[in-house]
This record gives C-alpha cells, structure tokens and sequence, in this order.
C-alpha cells in the first residue's frame, strides 16, 4: 500500500539540498516528496531521529550469472545464516552471497534502497534481469561488460569509432543496462588465448588488435562522454591487487583528461611497491589526484576483515588468488564477451597484506577533500558483505574506535601506512553524501540520493545513537517508494522494486555490421540476443545527460 | 496441409540442453502442428512433428474431469494438509514457471528438487567441492583445439553437439573446424559418438575415477605404476600421451556425461574431472562442462539457485532453504517412505526411479503438469495438462551452459501453460497460509544485527 | 542358468525419438525394453536376436528382448538398454548421500526364458 | 536415575529432534521436557506428542522405540549421556563438543557431522558419511571419538581434521576421502577408493585393500602409536587379536596428488 505520510520533528540530513541536521517535516505521497499532505495523512513522530535518503549502492555483486555461480558453489556458507520467510516475505539464505530475496531485504534492513549490480556479461542480461526482478524492496540497475568485447575492438582497431559509439549504444538498449562497464581491458584475449597469461602494462599493445588496455579505455571515454549516458564508463582498470599498480591506476585516471570517469574500487588499485613484493600504500598519490580532479568519481571497494567472495570479470586475478589460497575456484569464460573468476575467501587481520587492503581504504576515506566524489562501497562481496556497512561507517565517523582497531591487525602493514597520523572523523552530513547523495549524483540519479520535492520517496529513518554501527544497522523506519516497509524495526510489507535502466539513441544500421560478426563467431542466434521488454518488471528509464 | 500456414523463425528446440535456437518451423495453424523444422537434428524433428494437441481434459481429479479451478483448489489444499510434502521435475518447463514452483513450496513449507538429483546432480556437488573452470559454448567453437569427451554419447543424445559447437564448427581461431582440433572419447563401449574421435580411449567399466586419478597423478609429475592397464584397461603410454597432448593444447575442453555421474563414485568421478581440469590451468588454458541432458534443467539449477542458495534438494519445513543431497532429493525422500505429498512438475519419475520410489508414490497423493499422459500423471490424484514449452508458450530457458534463451511459440495451445497452472496454485497457496494460524513473526531489522 | 553381467541402461537416439510420440505408446515400449549383448554372449548363451531373456539382481527383474551387437562395440558381459521402466526395475534406492541412485553398470543376472 | 522417554506414537514423515539432549533437558522438569518442541515435518509439535517422558531428569537419557525416522537426536550436546535402546535416525550428535551417545541398534546417514568431541557409540550399523563434512564444507569432525561396531557405508571421515573413526565391520567407498587428519580404523574391509586426496592422517585396516595408483608402499613395521590404539579398542569391545596388537603393518603413503602425508596402513600376519 502507497499512503500518505508525514514524518515530522526528525533531523534531516539531505545534502543536495544544503540541510544539514535541521528539523524539517517530509510530506509523501504517490510514493514522491511532496510539498504538504492532507493533515488526514499518516504521521510519523521522528523526534531524536536522523532522516536520510535511501541509502544508493553504486557497486556490488548481487545479480547474473557469476553471482549464481558463487551463490551455487557455497552451500557451508548459506547453512550458517538462513534467513526465514513469513506470510509476507520470501525466505532465504545470507551469507556472503545471499539469495536474490535475502539480497534485498537486507539491503532494506540497513536503509538502502538503491543497489547496481556491476558486471554482467551482455549474454548474461536475461539471467541478471530474471534475478533483479526477484530482488525485492531496492531498485536496481546492471552495468554490462564491454571492455573486452571482441567485437568492439574491431571496429576500434579498423578506427571504424563512430561506429563503435552506435555499436555501444545498441549493446546498452539490447541488454537493458545502466552503464558501461570495463574490467582488465584488453586482458581476455592473454587468458583465454595465450595460456592463461595476462595484460600488464596499460600501453602493452594486444598482437590480435594491436590496441592497448589505454586504446580501449579511452575509446569507450570518448564513447560514452559522447552519448551522454547518465553514469561514465565504470572502470575496473588493469593490474587489480599487483604491487604497484599505482602507476597504472594514474595513467588510466591520465587518460581521461578532463572527461568523466568512475573509478570502481580505487583501494584495490592503490598499491605501490615492486610487482611480485608486498605492496605498500600509494593512497596519498591516489587521494592527491582524484582531489585535484573533478571529473573523477569512485567507489573505494574497502576490505573488511572476514568472509569473502573473490567474483570478478578479470579472471586472471582470481586465478593469481588462487594460487595463494588452493581453495576452491571457478573460471568462466563468455564467448566474443568476458572472462570470469570466482573464489571464497577471506580477509584477516593479522595477514600483512589484508590488513594493508583495509588501512588503504580507509586512509582513501580520510585523504578525501570531496566526499561527493569518493563513495562508500565494498565492492561487495569482494572486499567483503554490504552488510558490514555500518561497521565501515562507524570507523569514519568515531576515531576511538579506529584506533582500537588498528591495533588489532598486522602493525607491520600499519606502518606502511599514515594511518594512525589521521584524525578526521566523518559527520553524519558526510556519510550522508558517501552513502547517498554522491552514488546518486554519480549515477545522475536526479529523484535519489535526496529529499527535495519530486525526488522519490525512499527514506531511512535512524534512531541517533552514539554507536554508529548500531545505529546504522537498524533504522527504525524505511520508506520506499512511499511504502512504509519497516516501520519499528518490522518488516511490515513487501515490494518489488524497478529496474533502472537506460536508453541512449543510435543508428539502426549498427545492427547489420554487428549481426555478421555475431553469426559466424557467437553460439546463438543474432535476433535472440537482444532482450525484449518482457524481462523489465516496473523498470524506469533514466535519460542521459546531453 | 491447409492454407494457413506460418512460419517461425529462430525458434528453439527444447529437447536437449543444446537448446538450439535456429530452428526454422512451419506450422500448419488450422490443424495446429509443426509440420517441417528446418535445422531440427533427428530427435528435435521427433519433438516437433510430435507435438499435436490432444483431445483430452485440462484437469482430472482421480481421472474424473474437472474444471482448473476445481483442480487449484484440491491441489492447494493437497498440498497445505501435508507434513512433507514435495515438489520434482522443473527441467521441461520455463524458468518463469520454475519461479512459481518454489514460491509454492516457501510456502507450503516443502522440499523442491528436480531431475537434477539424477542427471548430472554429483557434478553439483563436485562443483560445490572444487569449483569448475568452464566457458559458453561458442568459446569451444572459437578456440577449443583439444575436446575430450568422457561418459557421454552425444551423437545420440546431443545430435548437433559436435557440428554446432564442437567439432566441425569452424570459429575465431579454428577456422578449419575439425582439422584444427583433437578430438578424444573415453568410454566403455563403442557408440555412435566414437567414429568423430581422432582417439578413443576405451576404459573398464567403473574405472573412471582410477583412470582420471592417474591422469591428475601424471600432470602433477607424478609416477604411475604400469598395472594401471590391467587395472583400468588403459596403458600408462597412453595415459602419457593424453596428458603431453593436454598440458600443450592451447584451448582444451572436456564435456562429461551420466558415464561419471550415473556410476559408482558418483560425485567423486565428476570431481576427478573438474579438479583434473584445475590442475591443467597450471599449464594452459583448459575448461570443463556437463553436458546436460533436459531442455530447462539448467534453468532450474539457476533458479533454485538464486532464490534459495542452492541448486537442487532443497527443504523448507523449518521456514528457511536447507540443502542436503540424500537427505532432501526425491530419490531418497520417496524411497524411505517420508513424503505425504507430491507435486510434479513436467517430469515422469514413475516410469524411471528406482522400485521403492515408484511403489511409494503410488501410495501418496501426487499433483501433475504435464503435456502428455506418463506412467506419473496416470497415477495422479490431480492431473493438469498444459501447453508444451517452446512449442505453445513463450519464457526463458537455460543452454546447458547457463546461456539464458527467449522461447518463441509456435501455435497456442488450449491448455494453460505450466507458469499459469502454478501462478494460480501459488495465490491460492498463499491465501491459505495468511489465513492460517502460527505465521512466523515478521523479521525486525534488530534481529539481523548479527546476521 | 544364469549369467552375471554388468548393464549399462543409457539415451539412444530411438528412445529419444519415441518418446515424443509418448511414453506409453507401443514403440517406446519396445525400445526401452530391448537389451543389446554381445554377438558371442550371446551365441555362447544359445540367444538369437528376439529372443526374451530375463535381467535380475536382488532389487528386481525385467523381461526383455535381446539384440546382438558386435564384440567391438560392446565388450562381452556388459549390457545395453535405453533407460525407462526395464531398466528402472533394477535400480537400488539407495543413493549415498547425493540423490543419485546408481543407473549404470548395474550388475545383473542373465538368463533365457524357456520358450 | 535417569530419565526415560518411550515413543507412544510413530511419526508419519520426519522429525527433527534437537532437543532431546542434556543440555537443553537441563534444569527443566519433565513437564517442561514435554513442551520441548519437534518438528514433524512442517509442522511444530512437542516431545509429548511423540513420547511418553518419565523418571528422573538428570545427565542421562534413555530413549525407546523404533527412532529410524528421529534427527539431529543428542544434537550440540556438551555434556551427558544419551542411550538410544533401538535404532536412531540421521545427523545424531550432530556438532556435539562432548558427552557421550550409545546406540543398541543402527544409526542413520550423518552421524556426528561436525563432531570436535564426546563419544559415540554405535552397536548395529551406520549410514552414509560417518563423521563427515556437509557437501560445499572441506572440513569434518574435528575431534571426538565415533566407534560402530557393525558396517558403515560411504565416505566415513570425509574432509576430517581430528579425532578417531571405528569401524568394527565393513566400511563403503571413499573411506577417509579428503581427510586432513585424525584416523580412521577399520576392522573388516574397508572400502574402495579410500583415502582419495586425503593431506594427512591414518587409515587402518586388518584385511587386504585395494589401493589407487596415487598410494605407494613404504615400509612394514610396527606402529607403536597403534598399540595404544589397538588395546584401547580391544578393552571397547571390539574383536581385536593380541596379534594385531603387536603385529607388522603396511605403511602406504599417499595420496600423491596431494602432500603424499597420510599414511594406510594394511595388518600383515
């Protein structure tokens, strides 16, 4: 049920809008902000708590093909965390990757109410769509894979780039995508074609395509600048987890110049050192760039110590973790398109490494100038579970409790770090933009990420608390869509959620030089690879930004 | 052959986990039957040029006719009277109906499983134990140069397999098709299949685990004994061989069928397989799959998969998915005498589980969807018949390589669809349950704190 | 007098074909109660194509009709039938902790039927 | 002083019994025994439906009747005893820490997984993985004793870490399979199969064995650890000849496929 509703006496922290803890009464109806409501309308007491936006999750795992293959590959670990059904809800199992209901209803749980999938493969489109349907209460959106995509790099290695533009533009609308999404380019082809090997070096041309990771990377810059999607190529760059990959994470950040470029987990591509050694922190250098640059966002991906999932397109870097852990491993490659690795694993403190992951992140946080820009994500289940988002919150905003746990890990690795020199604490304004407003900015989302008049009605409501973690673990109310879905910490009603998508236009004969390729190189047929609109549930789409 | 005549193109066959998706049909829309399918191997002309509406009820109580919605009715209350009850099959049907099903048994707090438990469900648990480095099927086509077959009879089970992706099939890097592969067969027997393998490797029955051991043993450097011949019916020289030529392909594949899953060691054969696969990545590039047998069962996999945690076997009487092979799979919990119920979903376990299975089945009340009469609906307590997928109704089905495919019909069918039959079920299940007593409390955010 | 063997119940093409005409139509009927044996088994065992013979192990039984194949196809003392209700009839419950009951290489007893 | 629980009424579908263990008896009286909750099937009733409870409460149970179709009995119990007078159901003593089990009849699939310690003891037979680990889990029990007396059937103390598997019969296929330690004694045939990737550990037997071509021989001598072993288990119960006390063994190492550090060890005459 949609209702009308007011919340008054909270503090509202909605930074789009400039407020920062005032008192402020919020009016909804027909699942929007609105100016006022019939004084009829249900009236939510929020004195001595803290009102926010839904909370928007610009990169995480939770839908698609790979993500089923690690939920299918960890029965030990669904068996520790069930997660029981009721009359209204759907039942399932959590863990580090739980099941698509589970998925959302704890995503409601700590008051988000927006997540993006970050990987599909284009062939994968229906299954993430199938499965995003059925992850109830949070919209939600994909990003597909193209950075590997044979295809594409022919027409760039022919220069045929307004061609490849058009070709882009046909994979987003054929796929039902959000944004484009480029992971280790250029370095399928060495693991799938050359035993197993991989790209090194961001300007290493490919023998094939005599492109480099940096010709791919910047075509699709241009590409998607070009078209105006809302969100710019969402970049997973090459060298992830190396020592010293620092050098190939400022010559990407380079490429772009002044042009619009998500960062997807910055952290794990901070690491200075020499390649084969252990890594040291390179934050500073990182935090001094993207300080310096506006047109850069990013997701920092931070590790948490515990359980994790190693699920990444860049094959090669499962395989490398592989090695190190012997457990078990999946490798999946997707014709014409993207490769796939899949590993469980874990993030301990007293590893040097590990803790070295964990104290870049949050030296990444605290290096922050623009907090709109730097956006809290663990690059879930990567660097380990959303659900330890209101842990990470309490180490940026309470520095006691930091420093309590910095002395728990690996003192070797916290060394290499500074660490332990920075005070900052987070205040609920900012986490407020890391959270929500800055992903909602950086997806263009324009009705989220804040609580002006228009923008949707999904709505967190905090009891203040001194414990951060506490606090943020448990809102005493979420709205969604104006529905009131937890309302005292009860689940109180179910939704389905829309799919966010986009649709950039392009010119129809791309179709006839994309569909011989796919005949003779692809394993379906060219007419059944595009998806139809039946797999779009209550789905939005958001326009570009030209 | 009347005047109105249709034809559909790029339609699907979803006979066999190929799930050919270039099947050119032309449908006779008076008389309402497929009568060429261009493309179709031998066994997809059969399921076309088979496929008639038959005159016969939509549902039958007892063998009595009854309306649908009388059917609902019973069925749902079938099933909310049971303490156990389960609900099998799911590997013929769409995922969309696959969704409803488990939707049903959340709520009637059953167990789920399909034909998975006895196809290729131990290479589930193989992969559950050892992961699985595996690809689509256009990367064989592109870039495989060493296929291995091992357990499998494609050329009579998977007609189009070899030519459509895996030997023939010229691609990116393999533009010779079958001069620019190897192709190895190991099995116990000479079928149809071994005339395309450049080597076959003929092994004693039940000694795959042995022979796939000793391979493992041999990549990683190690010594094998030579009474492996007599042991296995395979010489240590040509255990040798198969290995230089593995590590020194550029793209090796193995696809491995019900030889490994079907026989003794079971899960274990299968994980020989895939951790054999692991072992060559040391070396180069090399990746394995099942060939799965049903048009949908890897649909089913998936979808268990996303809303539960878990593929197959799958039990809800506490509240929440649990899994447990032997514990929850159809097989066992009919043979130990412990469902009350069954609902069966576009699968025939009466004329293919074991004896015990079957003698019990017939002592419970069982629900069934399916397109035609079977050894299981004839021993239904509620019968629907519904529209064959793929032929009368639309949906998504999964390749036995994960690759998701849209159905394109090709004539309506007076019976409902499977997905309408269970949509329906679903409502009337889920009514039942908010009108029922004892409904669990509903879940508070405070509680997940540890989650 | 009996004789052991191993029986190995798998897809054919035939089955394949007739199962879409359905599963109790005569024709599949047939198919998957037609056991093949090796040429020298059988002529060792006095069998002639036709001819019903019995399959039994401690679990069940099942009468069917044999078919010679040559001894490079099928190895002497193993069996081959089209998976369906003969070979079902022979299948152990058990199945070990995986849902899967043994279905191949099923050691059997055979036997003629006095005519 | 005990307490006695006799089954009145035969469950139509499965039932989950985690309850009926000293822990969770502890400091309650039988009327509240009684309201302890089971599930049958989907369906939660009480131990009184089922049982008839009398005597006194206390650190031992004793359970009759035909419990073939009872779960997860003695389940997570720390401390007690249980003595089940007739057959038992699967997953007993599942994740026990200690106390001890003993079974007059057989017992189900899935005795002890997740055992680290306690005793259990099994006079008839056992099912499938005896003190192994859940499918998905690399790792078994990991301690405790579990010694039955009769046959056990596939892959006993598989993925297991610690502790000690008896088997007075037979054992199935993949006997010891992926262990990582402990040891598993067998006193009749062991199964095909066994020891498959096992890291580390011990697999004993008394009879000849066939063995995978990833196990080598090493040597034959007299496993002084075995003797304590050996008399221990004589003094248990179970046939155990002066001879295979002190007697000569195989020692074959493997699997070679992994470290090559587990040992089989065959009984010579």
């Amino acid at each position: 049920m949609t209702t009308s509703l007011r919340i008054v006496n909270g503090k509202l922290y909605d930074p789009t809008n400039d407020i920062d803890g005032e008192s402020r009464d919020i009016c909804i109806e027909n699942g929007k902000i609105v100016d006022s409501v019939d004084t009829d309308a249900k009236k939510i007491d929020a004195q001595g708590m803290v009102i926010m936006p839904g909370g928007v999750d610009i990169h995480c795992h939770i839908a698609g093909p790979k993500v089923n293959l690690a939920r299918k590959l960890q029965p030990e670990d669904h068996r520790l965390d069930p997660h029981p059904g009721s009359a209204l809800m759907r039942s399932g199992t959590g863990g580090i990757v739980p099941s698509t209901f589970t998925t959302g209803y704890r995503y409601a749980t700590l008051g988000y109410t927006t997540a993006m999938e970050a990987a599909v493969t284009p062939i994968g489109a229906r299954h993430a769509l199938e499965e995003l349907h059925d992850t109830p209460v949070i919209d939600k959106g994909f990003y597909v894979l193209l950075g590997n995509n044979i295809f594409l790099q022919k027409l760039l290695q022919q220069g045929r780039t307004e061609e490849f533009k058009q070709a882009v533009a046909w994979w987003i609308n054929a796929t039902k995508a959000y944004a484009v999404k480029l992971v280790n380019p250029g370095g399928d082809e060495p693991w799938k074609g050359k035993r197993n090997s991989n790209v090194a070096n961001i300007d290493e041309k490919s023998t094939e395509t005599d492109l480099s990771p940096r010709d791919i990377i910047d075509a699709f810059i241009g590409a998607v600048n070009e078209l105006g999607l809302p969100h710019p190529p969402h970049l997973h760059s090459n060298n992830l987890g190396h020592s010293g990959n620092v050098s190939t994470t400022m010559e990407t950040m380079r490429t772009a110049a002044d042009r619009r470029l998500h960062m997807a987990h910055i952290q794990f591509h901070s690491y200075g050192g020499e390649l084969g050694k252990n890594p040291v922190s390179a934050a500073q250098e990182i935090a001094e760039y993207i300080n310096s640059h506006p047109n850069i966002t990013c997701d920092v991906g931070q590790v948490m110590f515990g359980k994790s999932t190693i699920m990444t397109a860049d094959a090669p870097l499962a395989y490398m973790l592989r090695g190190i852990s012997k457990n078990k491993w999946v490798n999946a490659d997707t014709e014409c398109e993207s490769g796939c690795g899949i590993l469980p694993f874990s993030y301990q403190e007293n590893i040097y490494v590990h803790a070295l992951q964990w104290a870049i992140g949050l030296e990444l946080f605290l290096l922050s100038q623009d907090p709109w820009r730097i956006i809290l994500s663990t690059d879930h289940p990567n660097g380990g579970s959303f659900m330890s988002y209101p842990k990470l919150i309490r180490l940026l905003m309470d520095k006691e409790f930091r420093k309590q746990e910095i002395k728990s890990v690996n003192q070797k690795a916290i060394n290499k770090t500074i660490l332990q020199d920075l005070d900052r604490e987070y205040s609920l304004n900012e986490i407020a933009i890391i959270t929500r407003a800055g992903p909602a900015k950086a997806l263009n989302l324009k009705h989220k990420g804040h609580l002006g008049v228009g923008a949707d009605a999904d709505i967190t409501v905090y009891d203040e608390h001194e414990d951060k973690e506490l606090m943020f673990s448990a809102p005493r109310y979420v709205i969604k869509s104006g529905k009131l879905i937890i309302e005292d910490h009860e689940f109180k009603q179910d939704h389905i959620g829309r799919l966010l998508h986009t649709s950039p236009d392009y010119d129809e004969t791309i179709i006839e030089s994309i569909r011989p390729f796919f005949e003779k190189y692809y394993s379906i047929e060219f007419d059944n690879y595009a998806v139809n609109d039946s797999y779009l549930h209550d789905h939005e789409v958001i326009p570009g930004i030209n | 052959m009347s005047e109105n005549i249709k034809t559909v193109k790029n339609a699907t066959c979803t006979f066999c986990g190929c799930v050919c998706d270039d099947m050119i049909l032309t449908v006779d829309m008076d008389e309402k039957r497929i009568i060429k399918a261009k493309n179709a191997c031998v066994l997809g002309r059969a399921w076309f040029s088979q496929h008639t509406i038959e005159d016969a009820p939509a549902a039958m109580i007892d063998g009595q006719p009854v309306s649908v919605d009388e059917a609902i009715e019973e069925a749902a209350q079938t099933l909310m009277n049971a303490r156990f009850p389960i609900t099998y099959g799911l590997s013929d049907t769409t995922c969309e109906a696959q969704r409803q099903a488990v939707a049903i048994t959340d709520f009637i707090k059953g167990t789920i499983d399909t034909t998975t438990s006895v196809c290729h469900g131990p290479s589930g648990l193989a992969f559950q134990g050892i992961g699985e480095s595996t690809m689509t099927l256009g990367e064989v086509k592109n870039r495989a140069d060493l296929v291995i077959y091992w357990g499998g009879n494609p050329a009579e089970s998977h007609p189009r397999h070899f030519t459509k992706f895996t030997v023939t099939a010229k691609g990116m890097f393999t533009p010779n098709g079958k001069k620019d592969r190897t192709v190895v067969l190991f099995d116990v027997r000479r079928t149809a299949s071994t005339p395309v393998a450049d080597i076959f490797v003929q092994l004693k029955p039940g000694k795959d685990f042995e022979v796939l051991w000793a391979l493992r043993a041999l990549v990683k450097g190690r010594t094998i004994d030579a009474s492996i011949e007599e042991e296995t019916g395979v010489s240590l020289e040509t255990l040798k061989d198969l290995v230089e030529r593995m590590k020194n392909c550029r793209y090796g594949v193995f696809f491995f069928g019900m030889g490994l899953t079907m026989t003794r060691g079971r899960h274990f054969n299968s994980g020989a397989l895939l951790a054999l696969t692991t072992d060559l990545n040391e070396f180069t590039h090399f990746v394995a799959k099942p060939a799965r047998g049903h048009g949908n069962v890897t649909g089913a996999d998936n979808v268990l998969s996303w809303q539960t945690g878990y593929p197959f076997g799958v039990n809800f009487s506490r509240g929440f998915p649990r899994f447990n092979p032997g514990e929850f799979t159809t097989v066992d919990t009919l043979s130990r005498g412990e469902a009350d119920a069954a609902l069966i979903i576009a699968s025939d376990p009466a004329s293919n589980f074991p004896k015990a299975a079957i003698d019990h089945l017939r002592s419970i009340p069982v629900i069934t969807l399916d397109p035609k009469e079977t050894l299981t609906t004839k021993l239904a307590h509620v019968a629907f018949r519904t529209a064959t997928y793929g032929i009368n109704t639309g949906g998504t089905v999964y390749r036995m390589d994960d690759v998701p495919i849209s159905l394109r019909p090709a004539f309506e069918s007076p019976f409902p669809s499977d997905e309408e039959i269970l949509t329906s079920l679903k409502a009337r299940v889920h009514e039942l349950v908010l009108a029922g007593k004892n409904q669990q409390s509903a879940l508070k955010t405070s509680t997940s704190l540890n989650a | 007098m009996a004789e052991n063997m191993i029986l190995i119940p798998g897809r054919s093409t035939k089955q394949g074909i007739s199962l879409n005409e359905g599963k109790l139509k005569e024709e599949y009927q047939k198919i998957t109660s037609t056991l093949e044996i090796n040429e020298e088994d059988m002529s060792r065992l006095g069998l002639e194509n036709g001819d019903s013979v019995r399959i039994f192990n401690e679990i069940g039984e099942s009468i069917v009709v044999c078919k010679g194949r040559k001894a490079t196809d099928l190895p002497s003392g193993l069996l081959f039938i089209a998976y369906g209700p003969s070979s079902s009839q022979l299948m152990d419950s058990d199945t070990a902790g995986s849902g899967m009951p043994l279905s191949k290489n099923l050691a059997v007893q055979l036997e003629k039927l006095s005519s | 002083m005990s307490l006695e629980l006799t089954l009145h009424t035969s469950p139509q579908v499965p039932v989950e019994a985690e309850n009926i263990s000293p822990d969770k008896f502890a400091g309650l009286t039988i009327a509240e025994i009684e309201t302890l909750s089971v599930m049958h099937g989907n369906e939660q009733l009480t131990l009184a439906d089922f049982f008839k409870v009398e005597g006194q409460t206390g650190a031992e149970i004793h359970l009759q009747g035909d419990l073939s179709r009872l779960k997860y009995i003695g389940s997570g119990m720390s401390s007690g005893h249980i003595h089940i007078h007739g057959n038992t159901g699967q997953h007993l003593g599942a994740a026990m820490s200690g106390g001890e089990i003993l079974v007059d009849g057989d017992a189900g699939d899935w005795v002890a997984p997740d055992m680290s310690g306690g005793r259990i003891q099994i006079k008839g037979n056992a099912g499938h993985m005896v003190g192994s680990a859940y499918r998905g889990s690399p790792v078994g029990i990991l301690g405790g004793e579990i010694i039955i007396h009769g046959d056990v059937r596939n892959e006993a103390g598989h993925g297991m870490r610690n502790g000690m598997i008896v088997v007075g019969g037979n054992s199935g296929d993949f006997t010891g399979v992926d262990m990582l330690a402990g040891s598993i004694i067998v006193l009749g045939k062991l199964g095909i199969r066994s020891g498959a990737g096992m890291k580390r550990g011990s697999i004993v037997t008394l009879q000849a064995a066939a063995m995978l071509p990833t196990f080598s021989y090493a040597c034959t001598y007299q496993p002084t650890y075995l003797r304590i072993y050996m008399q221990y288990l004589k003094d248990s119960g179970l046939a155990i000849d002066e001879a295979h006390i002190s007697g000569n063994y195989e020692r074959w190492s493997g699997d070679a496929i992994e470290l090559n550090r587990g040992e089989i060890l065959l009984y010579k005459d």
